[in-house]
């Protein structure tokens, strides 16, 4: 063990180096690397930069920070994943089957497969974590009250009977929606509160070793892992780097091999890749990241709808889209992202429905009865996260609705205060967030728009309350796949109508990472916010 | 032999007394960097004034051209949403004079009445008010100003008495020192021999003697403002309806080296008017205590 | 000496209650959901959240928290980090030592450089000389502390590669003595950098005005009619009773380096109490926010005793005072 | 004679200073125990070296100091127990000259603002008639023409003139008594005589008391009715011929302690062969507090601390336990004392 | 004439800028001292008594000066000319030396006695150890303890005390000339006498030349041979010291001479 950590080092250092004084000669040297055999070897390690700020938990059952999430796809495993053309990959599950009914989901397992602690691996693993961290897993809410019975017939079958058909219920089961957790070790614990939240034991390629506080977390290969020989590499480290630009530095500078860069940064981390060490990789099919603002229809005038179509048009999107995401994101067309192919129906289009028209605009806010008085129409309280992109989406809006008259005055708060002025106390005229769609609108739409009663977090905070359109969400969540399109273009028409939220971007999302790894097609070969899990990837001899 | 031949009164020429306002000013002129300092500061007063005049845009407008390096249309470019960074600049001074001063006008405000009290009481009133001047210099100055704006949101008013708590303390130990000094004066005791009132003798006697090492304080207090204040701005947690140079450097950290314009003008301007306040400070200085240049001198 | 330092510390005991108070009563002000920060962005199951909140007491009275805090503190406990979780006092002693290393390397920079240069400024007979330094020590200590940063980065680390972006120090290492000290030190120097020029032209500024101050006294001019030179007149009787005021205010800047801490350490990512302090106070991570301002205001109290006792030491009037 | 219009009985001052930067606390008895009458009209001197606490008896007097033990009485009512009006009363009867008049005016006012401050006050004329009013005073201290000085910031004057201003300004109230603290020691020789010319005039037109404090013995000869000698917090002596006929050892060593001026017979040049060591000053323990300087010192002086006693004539007062020895005995010219002194001792 | 001059000072003009006006603080003196005399230097404040001392010592601050000049020679050799260097060989050696009025001020407060003593010896090799030659100062002057009062810091001292090393610190150098600037006046009357006394003591026993400037009238009286009266920058008048007493030739003198030493009592009781 020793002298393995010995030769990470090794590695590491002299990758350090050779970034560091020779950027040139390693461009020569990943050149000359591509000529060899191809066939993977082990060894060496690879430092990924993550955000620190919010990782108090590394169980993605309980938590969805995004470095979590990133750290999860190294050490824990699930049933199923998605390739880049999100096509559904089997994972834990060899196979599955779906009743005529659609209640009744039958899951095969891997056989022989091992916890990184060396414990074998069953069904009974599969209905543990779903009856225990179900209630924890914000993602399964819409399921868990679905749930009949969840069993495990056998080791080597999982079986899940629904009261009702949940035409989402397989995306729920995604690696990174339901990673599996060891019954093992959280049997008759206190679960919210278990160590093992922050020294995992998962199925993942790699297994935790340690944490050392704001710099590191460090996961070494997982001997029991399902995909012998892989991983190749002997150590995944996650640089804990807290501000995004930092973590480009760090990776121009060489001292970390991977990160991802914010939108707003991918030009100028292209820009910096061209000097050679490492490239920008574009994820083919990412979760809908989509920029919103969110109307409180509490109060007036956000309840008049013709002020909210007004507040739509005055809105110049190509600006945003050019100015804030660098040209790297499009418009949002409708309710329903783009990325939901199956799904989207384009005859909904916010380019053509509302599309910029400072003049429209004034004209619905003089029919509203908001027209121009000493150059002020009305006041509104614009409140954001104080952050990129966010603050600078806000000022471009800011600065369109004021040329319509309206008064904005913004309020870039720290994200907890934010949360708590929009969600809890609902004390905001109009809020900017960009919201993750992940891959099924159950997961992640749906919550801004049906009634949220219960001023959940991040769900609904506009009031809007619409029965019928809550139906229309319910049985389009309900029909059977092949008919699902038809309700969500209802679905999308209603909100085109109602505009509780405003949809403004669907950016793009980026990758950086050094060259001296080989594989990489392989290790991007992926959709809807799962990310390399550094299992494909690996480092020829002369690199590490 | 009468007194009045042996006289030495310095009387300047033209008949301003020696310690009076009119004199230090044309003296505070008289030294170099004074004179440069209240240069820098009339010039950044007249900025913050005359914004309008001279920015050639609106500072919240969107110019067609986003990260544009500067140009003879825009002098120090523009940022990410295409705002012209002049003019940015431009109306930057105002929150961050406004900061400064503000901040430092608030804190002396709050130090000062409580040094004055500290300072002409004594006993028990000066002991507890000392103590409550030890803890808030106990307390990191950003901790309460994170705390504080966490607190309440950034708001620009906020912010300015966040800060103004952070360097209280510094103007009340000061004016502490000061009344400290003054207080044993024969000119006090002469005061309370002639029966004036507490009042008159804080106010009428002691203030006026004490304001100059004061409004020197008051300066650098101002260039300490400045700098918490883009400190914060850096933090992010600076008031986003306001332009201001903290603010633009937040933003300009994703441009560091992509467009560079966004932060040097911002930051340097951060630099000038901390130089300007603090040569300002020194001229003053210089003109109320003579003896603080003439230093070189004890060595030949 | 024994006594007076068990007296100093006692009479820190209300000025620190008076702290974990004040900063109770703010912490307990400002909005936010510590259940929310520490789940996430995501909507918070109810059953979590309850157990959460048992679990840390979230929903006790104030007065009840704070009186169960004092206790706690009291038997040594700081309570614990939902954030990080584990005990803030435990994690206050991992990060410590990294804002501590970074502030007295700094000021081990600073001390010195700014004491030269404010002896140099004062002492020369030449006005140029004088003028360069004010002037260049003015410059340097107007450019904020984080854009100084930022600017080295860009400059010794991006463009030169002669020094990491940030960290404090490389993830894996088999570097071993000098090699493992220079790695170390690679890391050390742009922080240290930023944050030793800002001092120590402050320093340099308040030397140099001592320096004068100095030289106008009349010892110096004893020290002259003695026919001592300049080099030895400034040895022995400009350098010592110059640095007395420094001593008092960079006790005070070395107390309260946590504050400039917070800026240069998100600069760099040294994850020390700075960085640790804006993380807990945007996560709402109480415990840890009091935890580590009672950690400073303690680090100030001590830095202010070690002051009196330099002070002492180098000036023989308060030593042998009765 | 009259009753005394103030009267001091067994007042303590104590200093109590916290170590700023140190450890401890440290305590000065300034004042130790001195009973004090002054009377009506009289000019009394107090004379005594540099930390006999002199000064602080002025500041008792002056009602600036609340004394820490005793009683300081005015006109028969305790200062303590003054109310409002009664400490009006009090101020505007008892007033003072300092040490430093460049110090005891205050440097940002002009002369007329200054005192018409407390021509308001006391309203001592209408806010019209004030600038005559200042005018006039100003004429009797002789600073004339005095609308010269009225516009004039303190600075603007010679050390006589703003010591002028300052005996204006306590004259204007027309006190019973002026308690002057060193009003002559920051001026020059010359001016010095002007100034006490302008009390003892003073004193003549208004039969205004005053109480002088001062280290100069020769001037206080010339003016005092009575003069006060202290020691160590303590009056040791107090009479009206102290300088002709000292009771107290100290008394005789101050007296001795004075140059001669006259170049022929200057005590210094024959004594300069004699080696006169200086010496650590000595703690303040019980017994007599001069005895470690006293030529005279006997075994008694170490256990008794001698009291005030009527010594010689009436009206003269000595603490010492050989007083009458010391009155006994003629008094010395010049050197003599010197030589006698084995072991001069510095405070 | 000349040649039995220790310091021969020939129109000395010092010239000071107070703001914006220039003020003659010396305005031509002329001033000389023989071996092993002492001369007093008598003037009101203002009169330029210490500005010309600092001058003829070269101990002037150099800042504000405007016009410094005149002829000073010291055993023949320029002063105002000389070299850093040669100036403190001057000090070091056979040269002159300055106490001032107070002495506190004057003493450096972080530093032992005994090393701020040492620090002015003159490097005269022979002459025993360091050590040895500060206690044999101390003891000179007129300190008891030499051994002990050597480790003591300024403060600890009294006033008379501090007079007394400020003297040891002169006579470390063996000078052949001693600036008394004020020696006295900070003291209480019984120590004057004393501190006089002492420095009249080892002006006869070293045959040192001094130069006492003082505002009082009986110091010069006591100690002097000769004296200067000093007024606004000019020398009114220069004379034996009984003459001057007996015989003021100048009104001012004669003034100063009475007031001191009728002691005032004459225009009191007129």
């Amino acid at each position: 063990m020793d002298t393995a950590k010995r030769n990470d080092a090794w590695t590491m250092h002299r990758l350090g180096v050779i970034s560091l004084f020779a950027g040139a000669s390693s461009l020569l040297l990943s050149a000359g690397a591509q000529a060899d055999d191809g066939k993977p070897v082990p060894g060496g390690t690879v430092i990924a930069a993550l955000n620190s700020t919010t990782i108090p938990n590394l169980n993605t059952q309980m938590t969805s920070s995004v470095p979590a999430l990133f750290a999860a796809d190294v050490w824990a495993d699930g049933l199923m994943t998605y390739d880049r053309e999100a096509n559904r990959v089997p994972r834990l599950a060899k196979s599955w089957t779906i009743s005529e009914d659609g209640k009744t989901y039958t899951f095969n397992l891997r056989e022989g497969v091992k916890w990184s602690d060396g414990k074998p691996f069953s069904a009974a693993d599969v209905v543990f974590t779903l009856e225990n961290f179900g209630k924890f897993n914000t993602y399964l809410t819409k399921l868990m009250p679905l749930v009949e019975k969840a069993s495990a017939p056998d080791d080597k079958t999982f079986l899940l009977t629904l009261k009702q058909p949940l035409t989402a219920t397989l995306d729920l089961f995604d690696k990174e929606v339901f990673p599996l957790m060891p019954k093992h070790i959280y049997e008759g614990k206190d679960i919210a509160t278990h160590p093992a939240n922050i020294a995992p034991v998962g199925l993942g390629p790699f297994k935790f070793d340690k944490w050392v506080s704001g710099q590191s977390i460090t996961f070494v290969r997982n001997p029991h892992y399902w995909e012998a020989p892989k991983p190749y590499l002997d150590s995944v480290i996650f640089a804990l780097i807290p501000n995004p630009q930092q973590r480009l530095n760090a990776i121009v500078n060489g001292e970390v091999n991977w990160f991802r860069p914010e939108v707003v940064q991918v030009p100028a981390t292209q820009q910096a890749a061209k000097r050679g060490s490492f490239r920008v990789v574009p994820i083919v099919t990412n979760a809908p990241e989509t920029a919103v603002i969110d109307f409180n229809l509490r109060r007036s005038p956000m309840n008049n709808v013709k002020v909210r179509q007004a507040l739509f048009h005055a809105i110049d999107r190509q600006r945003i889209v050019r100015d804030v995401y660098q040209g790297l994101a499009e418009t949002a067309k409708n309710a329903i992202p783009t990325q939901f192919k199956n799904l989207h129906d384009t005859s909904v289009n916010y380019d053509t429905m509302y599309a910029y028209d400072p003049k429209r605009a004034a004209q619905l806010l003089d029919e509203a009865g908001f027209p121009l008085k000493d150059g002020k129409r009305f006041a509104l309280e614009l409140a954001v996260i104080s952050a990129a992109p966010y603050d600078a989406v806000a000022q471009v809006v800011q600065a369109q609705w004021t040329a319509l008259g309206i008064d904005v005055k913004l309020s870039a708060l720290d994200q907890q205060i934010w949360t708590n002025k929009v969600y809890t106390q609902h004390d905001f005229d109009a809020s900017i967030i960009s919201l993750t769609g992940r891959s099924n609108p159950v997961l992640g739409v749906d919550r801004s728009f049906v009634c949220n009663e219960t001023s959940v977090p991040y769900a609904n905070p506009t009031s809007y309350c619409n029965p019928e359109f809550d139906k229309v969400a319910a049985n389009a969540a309900s029909a059977p796949a092949d008919q699902q399109k038809a309700h969500y273009k209802t679905y999308a028409e209603i909100i085109a109508r109602d505009l509780n939220q405003l949809a403004l971007t669907n950016s793009r999302v980026f990758e950086a990472v050094t060259n001296n790894f080989k594989n990489l097609d392989a290790q991007f070969n992926f959709s809807f916010n799962t990310h390399p899990n550094w299992a494909e990837a690996w480092l020829p001899k002369d690199k590490q | 032999m009468s007194d009045s031949k042996t006289a030495t009164a310095p009387a300047s020429g033209n008949g301003i007394p020696v310690g009076s306002w009119q004199a230090h000013i044309a003296n505070l002129f008289g030294t170099r960097h004074g004179a440069l300092g209240a240069g820098i500061l009339i010039v950044l007063v007249i900025v913050a004034t005359a914004a309008p005049l001279i920015a050639p845009y609106n500072p919240l407008e969107q110019t067609q051209l986003s990260l544009a390096p500067p140009s003879s249309q825009f002098l120090f470019g523009t940022d990410n949403i295409g705002r012209d960074v002049f003019s940015l600049v431009v109306y930057g001074s105002r929150s961050s004079l406004l900061v400064g001063l503000g901040a430092a006008l608030a804190a002396l405000l709050i130090g000062g009445t409580l040094g004055i009290l500290a300072g002409y009481f004594q006993g028990p009133v000066e002991a507890a008010l000392m103590r409550l001047v030890e803890l808030f210099q106990t307390l990191p100055v950003i901790i309460l100003v994170l705390c504080a704006v966490a607190l309440f949101g950034s708001n620009f008013w906020l912010l300015i008495a966040a800060v103004a708590l952070a360097i209280w303390p510094m103007e009340a130990r000061l004016v502490y020192g000061q009344y400290i000094k003054l207080r044993d004066r024969e000119f006090i005791a002469a005061a309370r021999v002639a029966d004036l009132s507490t009042a008159h003798i804080m106010f009428r006697e002691i203030l006026p003697n004490a304001i100059q090492p004061i409004i020197v304080q008051v300066a650098l207090d101002a260039s300490i403002a400045i700098l918490i204040e883009a400190g914060l701005g850096f933090l992010g947690l600076s008031d986003p309806s306001k332009v201001s140079w903290g603010r633009l450097l937040f933003v300009a950290q994703d441009y560091m080296d992509s467009a560079w314009w966004m932060s040097l003008f911002p930051g340097a301007a951060i630099c000038i008017t901390v130089v300007g306040l603090n040569l300002f400070a020194d001229g003053l200085n210089e003109v109320i205590d003579p003896r603080s240049t003439s230093g070189m001198g004890g060595l030949q | 000496m024994l006594r007076f330092v068990g007296r100093r510390a006692l009479y820190a005991i209300p000025l620190l209650l008076a702290i974990i108070i004040l900063m109770f009563s703010m912490l307990h002000m400002i909005p936010g959901d510590p259940v929310q920060a520490l789940v996430g962005d995501y909507p918070v199951p109810p059953a979590y959240r309850q157990v959460i909140e048992e679990k840390y007491r979230l929903n006790d009275p104030f007065l009840v928290q704070v009186g169960n805090y004092l206790l706690n503190v009291a038997q040594g406990d700081f309570g614990f980090s939902y954030q990080n979780q584990r005990g803030v006092l435990d994690l206050i002693l991992e990060r410590a030592p990294r804002t501590i290393l970074l502030a007295s390397v700094s000021f081990a920079l600073a001390i010195p450089l700014g004491m030269a240069i404010g002896i140099a400024a004062g002492t020369t007979r030449r006005p140029g000389v004088d003028k360069f330094w004010t002037t260049t020590a003015l410059i340097a200590y107007a450019i904020p502390t984080f854009w100084l940063g930022q600017l080295l980065v860009m400059l010794f680390a991006l463009r030169l590669g002669w020094f990491p972006t940030q960290g404090i120090g490389p993830l894996i290492s088999r570097t071993h003595g000098i090699a493992w000290l220079f790695e170390k030190l690679r890391y050390l120097a742009l922080p240290v950098l930023a944050f030793g020029i800002h001092e120590g032209m402050r320093i340099a500024r308040i030397m140099r005005a001592s320096v004068i101050d100095t030289l106008s006294q009349g010892y110096i001019i004893t020290a002259r009619s003695k026919g001592l030179s300049r080099g030895q007149i400034i040895r022995s009787h400009v350098l010592r009773n110059s640095s007395l005021p420094l001593v008092t205010i960079a006790g005070y800047a070395f107390g309260s380096a946590l504050g400039g801490a917070v800026l240069l350490e998100t600069v760099f990512t040294w994850p020390g109490l700075g960085l640790l302090l804006v993380d807990s106070i945007r996560l709402r991570d109480n415990m840890t926010v009091v935890g580590v301002v009672i950690f400073s205001a303690v680090a100030v109290v001590a830095m202010n005793l070690i002051v009196d006792l330099l002070y002492a030491a180098l000036d023989p009037r308060i030593r042998t005072m009765r | 004679m009259s009753a005394p219009i103030m009267r001091m009985t067994r007042v303590e001052q104590l200093y109590i200073s916290r170590n700023a930067n140190g450890p401890g606390w440290n305590t000065v008895r300034a004042v130790d125990g001195v009973d004090l009458d002054v009377n009506e009209g009289e000019t009394l001197a107090i004379v005594g070296e540099s930390g006999s606490g002199k000064s602080t008896l002025a500041k008792l007097l002056l009602m600036l100091n609340r004394p820490t033990a005793g009683d300081v009485q005015f006109r028969g009512t305790s200062l303590v127990s003054l109310g409002a009006s009664g400490r009006q009363a009090f101020r505007r009867q008892v007033q003072a000259v300092f040490q430093d008049p460049a110090s005891s005016l205050n440097p940002r006012m002009t002369v007329e603002r200054m005192l018409g401050y407390i021509v308001q006050r006391h309203e001592l004329a209408t806010p019209r008639e004030t600038r005559a009013f200042l005018a006039g005073h100003l004429a009797a201290v002789g600073l004339t023409p005095p609308d010269h000085y009225l516009d004039r910031y303190p600075h603007q004057l010679s050390g006589g003139q703003q010591q002028r201003i300052a005996i204006a300004r306590a004259m204007m109230l027309r006190p019973a008594i002026i308690i002057a603290d060193e009003p002559l020691s920051s001026l020059d020789v010359s001016v010095q005589a002007q100034v006490l010319q302008l009390m003892r005039d003073l004193h003549r037109a208004t039969n205004v008391g005053f109480v002088v404090i001062s280290h100069d013995l020769g001037a206080m000869e010339s003016i005092a009715d009575r003069t006060a000698v202290m020691y160590r917090g303590r009056i040791v002596e107090i009479g009206r011929s102290i300088y002709e006929r000292p009771f107290h050892p100290y008394t005789k060593l101050l007296l001795d302690a004075r140059l001669s001026l006259d170049p022929r017979r200057g005590r210094i040049r024959s004594l300069s062969a004699t080696q006169v060591r200086a010496e650590m000053p000595e703690p303040m323990s019980g017994g007599c507090r001069f005895r470690h300087r006293c030529p005279l010192a006997i075994e008694i002086c170490a256990t008794a601390d001698p009291a005030l006693r009527p010594v010689g004539q009436a009206g003269t007062f000595a603490a010492c336990h050989r007083a009458d020895e010391v009155g006994a005995s003629p008094r010395p010219a010049g050197a003599a004392a010197v030589e006698r002194t084995p072991r001069p001792v510095e405070t | 004439m000349s040649a039995s001059l220790l310091l021969d000072v020939n129109d000395l003009k010092v010239h000071l800028r107070l703001g914006h006006k220039v003020v003659k603080a010396i305005d031509g003196v002329d001033f000389q001292v023989r071996p092993g005399e002492c001369v007093g230097i008598v003037g009101e404040s203002g009169s330029g008594k210490s500005t010309m001392a600092r001058a003829v010592t070269r101990l002037m601050p150099n800042v504000n000066i405007e016009e410094l000049s005149g002829r000073l020679a010291f055993e023949g050799r320029d002063i105002l000319g000389m070299a850093d260097s040669e100036l403190r060989a001057l000090r070091r050696g056979r040269g002159f030396s300055m106490i001032f009025q107070d002495p506190l001020g004057y003493l450096n407060p972080t530093q032992r006695i005994g090393r701020q003593i040492q620090e002015a010896l003159s490097r005269d090799a022979g002459r025993g150890s360091d050590k040895a030659r500060v206690h044999t100062l101390l003891d000179e002057v007129g300190l008891p303890d030499a051994a002990n009062l050597a480790r003591r810091y300024p403060h600890e001292l009294s006033g008379g005390m501090r007079q007394r090393v400020m003297i040891a610190i002169a006579l470390a150098s063996d000078p052949q000339l001693l600036f008394a600037d004020e020696p006295t006046t900070a003291l209480d009357a019984t120590v004057q006498l004393q501190v006089l006394q002492t420095l009249y003591r080892l002006h006869k026993e070293r045959n040192m030349a001094m130069a006492i400037i003082t505002h009082d009238l009986g110091v010069v009286a006591e100690l002097c041979d000769r004296v200067y009266v000093m007024r606004a920058g000019k020398v009114i008048e220069s004379a034996e010291t009984v003459t001057l007493f007996e015989q003021p030739q100048h009104d001012y003198s004669r003034r100063l001479i009475e007031l001191s030493t009728r002691r005032l009592t004459r225009e009191l009781q007129s």
